[in-house]
C-alpha cells in the first residue's frame, strides 16, 4: 500500500497514458515457441503410459499458459495486484484440488446396479 | 511483475477485464479440477478418449493460438492507431474464431452420429455406464468454452467497428483481447486433457 | 429435565463430555466478554480526558491486551482438539473387532436392515431382511454397512449419539455398541423428499439370548 | 428521495444510472424478497408448534408444502436478503459516496447488474408456481434429491417437462443472482481501487469499504466452481446427464464440495460488511479512532484466506474421510481467532470512548453481542468435530446460524438504516418506534432462537413436518419450546412492521434532518448535502485525514471531517 501516488480522478486516467506502455516483447517468437511447445505435447501423446503423458503434458500447457498470460496478455508488465488477484484463483484452486482429492480419487465406489 | 507501477495507474477497464479473467479462471478451472480427478479415477475413460478427433482438435489448437497472436498484434496496431492495420488483424482473428467454431461442429456432428452424445444413451444401453461421464464433461467443458469464443468473437467485433469507426476507445481493443487469451489458454488446457491422455 | 437424551451407547459420554468441556471453558469466556461490552457502556468512561481517548484509539502498538485474549481462545481451542483428537479416532476412523455385523440401507422413505443368515455372513443369499426395526444385542461391538439406495439419508440415533449420512453408492462402515437394553429411535436427519417426515425406524436392544431367539425367528420366516 | 423530481418513475426505478438509485432498486426488491421469506418462516413456524392447525392466511401444511417453505426460506434469506442487501445495496450506495466519487467506475454494468437480479428475482418467484409445486431439497440442494422431483416418482415425459419445473427455475435464479452480484463485484473493486477522492489512499479508506471489497473478491474466487457445479446440476436434470449420479460414475458428495466451497465463504461475504457498519458506527458513538485499524485489516485478510479453507466442516458426517475432517476441524478452531481479535478490538474501541447510545449504537452493540456470545461460542461446539456428530442436522445448527447470520445481516442492516437514513432520505425516522422496534427484534429474536438450541439438544433433528410422531421429542418440555420458539418468531416478525411503517413513513413525510452531518461523523458522505444530488458532491472533496479522527487533541470540537485541512 502506497501512499505517495499520483492523485486524481479516475475519468483522468480512464484512457491509458502513452508512458503506460511498455517495451514489446517480440511477439513473432512467442508464437513460435508456442507452436514448439505444442508440437511436443502431440508427440508426447504417443507415449504409451497414461500418467507419464498426463505429467508432462499438464506441465507444458502450465507453460504455455504462462507464457500466454506473461507475454500476450502483458502481465509481465502489469502491476502486482494483477498477479496477486491470478495468485488467489490459483490459490481458490488449489484448496478445491487438496479437499476434493481423498474423495474424488481415492474412493472406489461401491456400485449398486439399479433395477 | 511492475511493483513500481501504483495500483491507480491500471486503467479501470483493463482492471475490470483482469478481475474477470480471474473470475473465469475459477469457473473453468473447478471444472478441469473436478475432470482431472475423476480422469485419474476411472481408467476406461483413456478408450473414450480414442474416439475423440485429435486431428480435427490439433488443427483448433493451432488456430486458437494463432489467433491469439493476431489479437495480440491488433493490439500493437491499436496502440499507434493505425486504423487498417487494426482491421485487418482483427479480421483475421474473427475468420479463425468462425473456423474454431466450424471445426467444432463439425466433430460434434460426427462424435454424436457415433452415438457419444451429451447424456450418452447409447452407452449406457451398452452397459458402460462410467463412460457416459467422460462425453459429459467433454459437452460441457467444451461447450462452454464455445460459448465463450462466441461471446469472445462479438465483443471483439464491436470493439473493433466502434474503434474504427469513432477514431476512439482503441484501449478496449486490448481489453477484448485480454478476454480472446483467456479463452485461448482455456484451451491449451482442455485440449490435451481431453484428446489426448489415452 | 435432562438436556440429553439418554446415553445408550459405550461413547455417548464422551461426546457429552465434549459439550460439558466446551460449554464450561465458553461460560467463563461469555462472562468476560459481557463485563468488557458493559462496562465501558454503563461507566461512560467520564473521566477520561480528550488526549487520554485519542492516544487509546490510536494506540496501536499497545494491542497486548487483545493478543492476550486470542493466545488464551488460542489455548482452549487447541485443548478442545488435543481432548477430541482421540474420541474422533475413537468412533470415526477405527473399527473394533466385529462381533455383529448388519446393513442399514436408507430409501425412500423406509429402513431397511439385512442381517447374515444361518451361515452367519452377510451378502450372502440366505440373508434376512426386517423393516423400520433393527434389533441388536446389548454390549456387543456392531459394524454397520450403511447404504441409500436413491438418495441422501442420514441415520440419527440420538440415544447412541450416531449420525453418519448414507450416500447412494458407497458403503460406509460404521461401528456402535449399545450398553442398554430398550428401544429406541432411529431417525433420518437428511432432507430426502416429502417423506422425509416419516422416515423413522426402531432400534430394539436386546439381552444376547433374546437376540439369538429374535434371529431364530426371522430365520423361520 | 426529491432529488431527481424531473425524472419520471419509470427512469427512477428502471433506468437510472445513479448509484443511489439504482441501492435504491435493489433495496425495494430485496424488501419484496424478505416479505416473502418471512411469510414463509411464519407459517412454518407456525406448523411447527401446533400441527393440527390451520395455518391462518395459508391453510394446513401439508409435508410438500412444509419442504417447499423452509427451503425457499433458506434461500431466500441467504441468497437474496444476506448477500444482497449487505454486497448489492450497502456496496452501492456506500461505496462511491465514502471514496468520495460522483459513481460507479462503471455506471452501465452496475444497472445492468441489478436487471440481472431483477431476472433472478422474478425466476425465484415463478418457481413456485411449477406443475409439480416449488422447490423442496432443502436449501443445500443435494443431487440425487434436487435431480427428482423429491419423491413423487411421476416420471418427466418430454424437456419441457424437465426444463418447468421448480428445480431448474432455482438454479437458473441462482445462476442469475451470482452473476448479478459478480458484476457489482467487479464494479465496487475497479470503483474503490480506480476511483478514490484525492488523497484518500488506501488506508485512510472507511472500514465498510474495505471489508465490501473483500467479501466481494472473496465471492469471486469462492463461487467460480459452483457456478461450474450449477451449471452441471442443470444438465442433470434437463439432459438426463450423470454428473452425481453415482450409477454413471458420478457423486453426489462432489456438490456437497462444490456448494460448501462456496458455502462456507458466503458466511463470510455476509458476515464481513456488517462488521464494516459496525466498525463505522461504533467509531463514531465512542468519539475515538477505532482500535487497530491496520490490525483489524490483517486479520479480515487472513480470516478471508483461511476461509476458503474450511467448507468441509459442514460435512464431517456426510462420509467424507474422517482424516479430512480432522484438518479441516482444526482450520476450523484456527479460525475463530482472527474473529476474536477483530471483536475484541471493537471492543477495546468502547472502552475510554466518550459513548453516544444512540438508536444505530444500540444495533450495533447488539450485533456483537449476540455475534460473539452464542453465535460465534456456538462455533465451537460443531467446529469440534466429535460433538458436530450428535448437533450435525439437528435445530443446534439451526439455532447456530440464526445466531451468527441474525445479528449480522439483520441487526447489520438495521443499525445501517437508522445510521444512514437522514442521508439517504433527507429525513429522520421515528426515534420513539425505533427503540420499540429494537427492543422487540432483541428480545423476541432471542425468545424465537434460544430455544431451538435446547431442543437440538433433545435431538430434535431437523426440516420434519411433524414432531408427533417422535415420542423422545415430544416429552415434557420440547413442546412448549417449540411454541416459545413460534409465538417469539411471529412476534419478531411482526414487530419488523414497524419499522417499515416508519421507513415509508419517514420517507414521506419524516422531520426534515436539520444537520447534513447529525452524528459529527467523519467520512465523506456526511460532508455533503442531504439527500446527495446527482454526482454526490458539489466540489469534489480532498482528503487529508484518516477516517476515525476523532477527539482529535489539536482540535476544539471532536470531531475531524476527512476533507478538513
Amino acid at each position: 500500500m502506497n501512499t505517495n501516488q499520483p492523485e486524481g480522478l479516475a475519468h483522468e486516467i480512464a484512457v491509458p497514458k502513452k508512458e503506460d506502455y511498455h517495451g514489446h516483447p517480440n511477439y513473432l517468437i512467442i508464437y513460435i515457441s508456442l507452436l514448439i511447445l505444442f508440437a511436443i505435447t502431440v508427440f508426447a501423446s504417443l507415449i504409451p503410459n497414461p500418467l507419464v503423458v498426463f505429467i508432462i503434458v499438464f506441465v507444458i500447457s502450465i507453460v504455455k499458459g504462462s507464457m500466454v498470460l506473461l507475454y500476450f496478455m502483458h502481465l509481465k508488465w502489469e502491476p502486482v495486484l494483477i498477479w496477486i488477484l491470478l495468485g488467489l484463483a490459483l490459490m481458490t484452486l488449489l484448496f478445491l484440488t487438496l479437499g476434493l482429492y481423498p474423495d474424488i480419487v481415492s474412493v472406489k465406489p461401491y456400485l449398486v446396479t439399479k433395477p | 511483475m511492475n511493483t513500481k507501477i501504483t495500483w491507480r495507474e491500471i486503467p479501470q477497464a483493463r482492471l475490470a477485464m483482469w478481475a474477470l479473467i480471474a473470475g473465469e479462471f475459477a469457473i473453468f478451472g473447478g471444472l478441469i479440477v473436478m475432470y482431472t480427478l475423476n480422469r485419474l479415477k476411472y481408467e476406461s475413460w483413456g478408450e473414450m478418449a480414442q474416439h475423440t478427433n485429435v486431428i480435427a482438435g490439433t488443427i483448433n489448437t493451432l488456430v486458437l493460438l494463432t489467433s491469439s497472436f493476431f489479437v495480440v498484434k491488433a493490439h500493437e496496431a491499436a496502440l499507434h492507431k493505425n486504423k487498417e492495420k487494426v482491421k485487418m488483424w482483427i479480421w483475421l482473428t474473427l475468420i479463425c474464431a468462425l473456423l474454431f467454431l466450424g471445426i467444432k461442429s463439425y466433430e460434434y456432428y460426427h462424435e454424436i452420429l457415433h452415438g457419444f452424445t451429451l447424456p450418452g444413451t447409447q452407452l449406457l444401453a451398452e452397459g458402460k455406464h462410467v463412460e457416459t461421464m467422460y462425453w459429459s464433461f467433454y459437452y460441457t467443458m467444451t461447450g462452454l468454452h464455445g460459448l465463450h469464443v462466441i461471446g469472445g468473437a462479438l465483443a471483439l467485433f464491436f470493439v473493433m467497428r466502434h474503434a474504427t469507426k469513432t477514431e476512439k476507445d482503441y484501449h478496449r481493443i486490448e481489453v477484448a483481447g485480454l478476454y480472446w487469451h483467456m479463452v485461448d489458454i482455456v484451451w491449451i488446457f482442455l485440449f490435451p486433457l481431453i484428446y489426448l491422455i489415452h | 429435565m435432562r438436556i440429553f437424551p439418554e446415553n445408550a451407547s459405550s461413547y455417548g459420554a464422551d461426546v457429552d463430555f465434549i459439550f460439558w468441556l466446551i460449554t464450561g471453558v465458553i461460560t467463563v469466556a461469555s462472562i468476560i466478554v459481557i463485563f468488557l461490552i458493559l462496562y465501558p457502556i454503563l461507566t461512560k468512561n467520564k473521566s477520561r480526558t480528550k488526549e487520554q481517548r485519542y492516544q487509546q484509539g490510536k494506540g496501536f502498538q499497545k494491542l497486548k491486551l487483545i493478543y492476550l485474549g486470542i493466545a488464551i481462545l488460542a489455548i482452549a481451542d487447541f485443548y478442545f482438539l488435543f481432548e477430541e483428537g482421540p474420541i474422533w479416532r475413537n468412533i470415526e476412523e477405527t473399527l473394533p473387532e466385529k462381533e455383529v455385523h448388519v446393513i442399514v440401507m436408507g430409501r425412500q422413505w423406509l429402513w431397511e436392515f439385512t442381517y447374515p443368515g444361518p451361515d452367519g455372513k452377510l451378502y450372502t443369499a440366505d440373508d434376512v431382511k426386517t423393516i423400520n426395526k433393527l434389533y441388536l444385542p446389548v454390549n456387543k461391538n456392531i459394524h454397520m454397512d450403511l447404504q441409500a439406495y436413491d438418495v441422501i439419508h442420514s441415520v440419527f440415533i440420538p440415544h447412541a449419539r450416531f449420525k453418519q449420512d448414507v450416500l447412494p453408492g458407497r458403503n460406509i462402515t460404521k461401528w456402535v455398541k449399545m450398553t442398554k437394553t430398550g428401544t429406541y429411535p432411529l431417525t433420518c436427519a437428511e432432507i430426502c423428499g416429502i417423506g422425509h417426515a416419516n422416515m423413522k425406524a426402531e432400534i430394539v436392544v436386546l439381552l444376547n439370548e433374546d437376540y439369538k431367539k429374535q434371529m431364530a425367528k426371522l430365520y423361520k420366516k | 428521495m426529491n432529488t431527481h423530481k424531473k425524472h419520471g418513475f419509470w427512469h427512477r426505478y428502471f433506468f437510472s444510472l445513479d448509484h443511489k438509485d439504482i441501492g435504491f432498486q435493489y433495496m425495494l426488491t430485496i424488501f419484496v424478497m424478505v416479505s416473502i421469506g418471512g411469510f414463509f418462516a411464519y407459517v412454518f413456524r407456525m406448523h411447527l408448534a401446533y400441527p393440527e392447525m390451520e395455518v391462518p392466511l395459508f391453510g394446513l401444511v401439508t409435508n410438500k408444502d412444509y419442504n417447499m417453505l423452509i427451503t425457499n426460506h433458506g434461500l431466500i434469506m441467504m441468497m437474496w436478503l444476506a448477500l444482497g442487501m449487505l454486497l448489492a445495496v450497502a456496496g452501492n450506495y456506500l461505496i462511491p459516496i465514502m471514496i468520495g466519487t460522483d459513481d460507479m467506475a462503471f455506471p452501465k454494468l452496475n444497472k445492468l447488474s441489478y436487471w440481472f437480479f431483477l431476472i433472478s428475482v422474478i425466476l425465484m418467484i415463478s418457481s413456485f408456481f411449477m406443475k409439480r409445486g416449488g422447490f423442496g431439497g432443502g436449501w443445500t440442494m443435494y443431487p440425487p434429491l434436487s435431480v427428482g422431483d423429491f419423491g413423487y416418482n411421476t416420471a418427466y415425459t418430454s424437456f419441457k417437462d424437465r426444463f418447468f419445473t421448480a428445480n431448474t427455475f432455482v438454479l437458473l435464479a441462482i445462476t442469475f443472482e451470482f452473476i448479478a452480484l459478480l458484476m457489482g463485484g467487479i464494479n465496487f473493486f475497479v470503483t474503490t481501487l480506480n476511483k478514490r477522492a484525492k488523497g484518500m489512499t488506501l488506508t485512510k479508506m472507511p472500514m465498510i469499504v474495505w471489508m465490501i471489497n473483500i467479501a466481494s473478491v472473496l465471492f469471486m474466487f469462492s463461487v467460480g466452481p459452483l457456478i461450474a457445479g450449477a451449471f452441471m446440476l442443470l444438465l442433470d436434470i434437463n439432459a438426463g446427464t450423470g454428473f452425481y449420479d453415482v450409477y454413471r460414475g458420478g457423486d453426489p458428495l462432489l456438490w456437497e464440495h462444490l456448494f460448501w466451497f462456496f458455502g462456507h465463504p458466503e458466511v463470510y461475504v455476509i458476515l464481513l460488511p456488517p462488521l464494516g457498519i459496525i466498525a463505522e458506527i461504533i467509531s463514531t458513538n465512542s468519539r475515538k479512532p477505532l482500535y487497530g485499524y491496520k490490525f483489524i485489516l490483517n486479520l479480515t485478510l487472513i480470516a478471508a484466506i483461511l476461509s476458503m479453507m474450511v467448507w468441509a466442516h459442514h460435512q464431517f458426517v456426510s462420509g467424507i474421510d474422517p482424516r479430512a475432517a480432522t484438518i479441516f476441524s482444526i482450520f476450523t478452531i484456527i479460525i475463530s481467532l482472527p474473529f476474536a481479535g477483530i471483536i475484541l478490538a471493537y471492543i477495546a474501541t468502547l472502552w475510554n470512548g466518550d459513548l453516544k447510545i444512540n438508536l444505530p449504537m444500540k444495533w450495533a452493540i447488539g450485533a456483537i453481542t449476540l455475534f460473539t456470545l452464542i453465535g460465534g461460542f456456538t462455533g465451537l461446539y460443531l467446529g469440534a468435530s466429535v460433538f458436530d456428530i450428535y448437533a450435525h442436522d439437528t435445530s443446534f445448527v439451526v439455532a447456530h446460524f440464526h445466531y451468527t447470520l441474525f445479528p449480522t445481516v439483520i441487526f447489520g442492516s438495521f443499525a445501517a438504516f437508522y445510521y444512514w437514513f437522514g442521508k439517504f432520505s433527507g429525513r429522520e425516522l421515528n426515534k420513539f418506534w425505533g427503540n420499540v422496534h429494537f427492543w422487540l427484534t432483541f428480545i423476541f429474536f432471542n425468545g424465537f432462537a434460544f430455544p431451538l438450541f435446547l431442543l437440538g439438544l433433545a435431538g430434535q433433528h431437523r426440516r420434519i413436518a411433524d414432531y408427533r410422531q417422535f415420542e423422545f421429542l415430544m416429552q415434557d418440555p420440547l413442546p412448549l419450546y417449540r411454541q416459545i420458539a413460534t409465538i417469539s418468531a411471529v412476534i419478531l416478525i411482526l414487530s419488523q412492521f414497524i419499522f417499515i411503517f416508519n421507513f415509508f413513513w419517514s420517507l414521506k413525510r419524516g422531520k426534515k434532518v436539520t444537520s447534513d452531518n447529525p452524528w459529527e461523523s467523519n467520512t465523506l458522505e456526511w460532508q455533503t448535502a442531504s439527500p446527495p444530488p446527482h454526482g454526490n458532491f458539489a466540489v469534489y472533496p480532498e482528503v487529508h485525514h484518516g477516517p476515525y479522527e476523532y477527539n482529535h487533541p489539536d482540535r476544539e470540537d471532536d470531531f475531524l471531517p476527512q476533507n478538513k485541512k
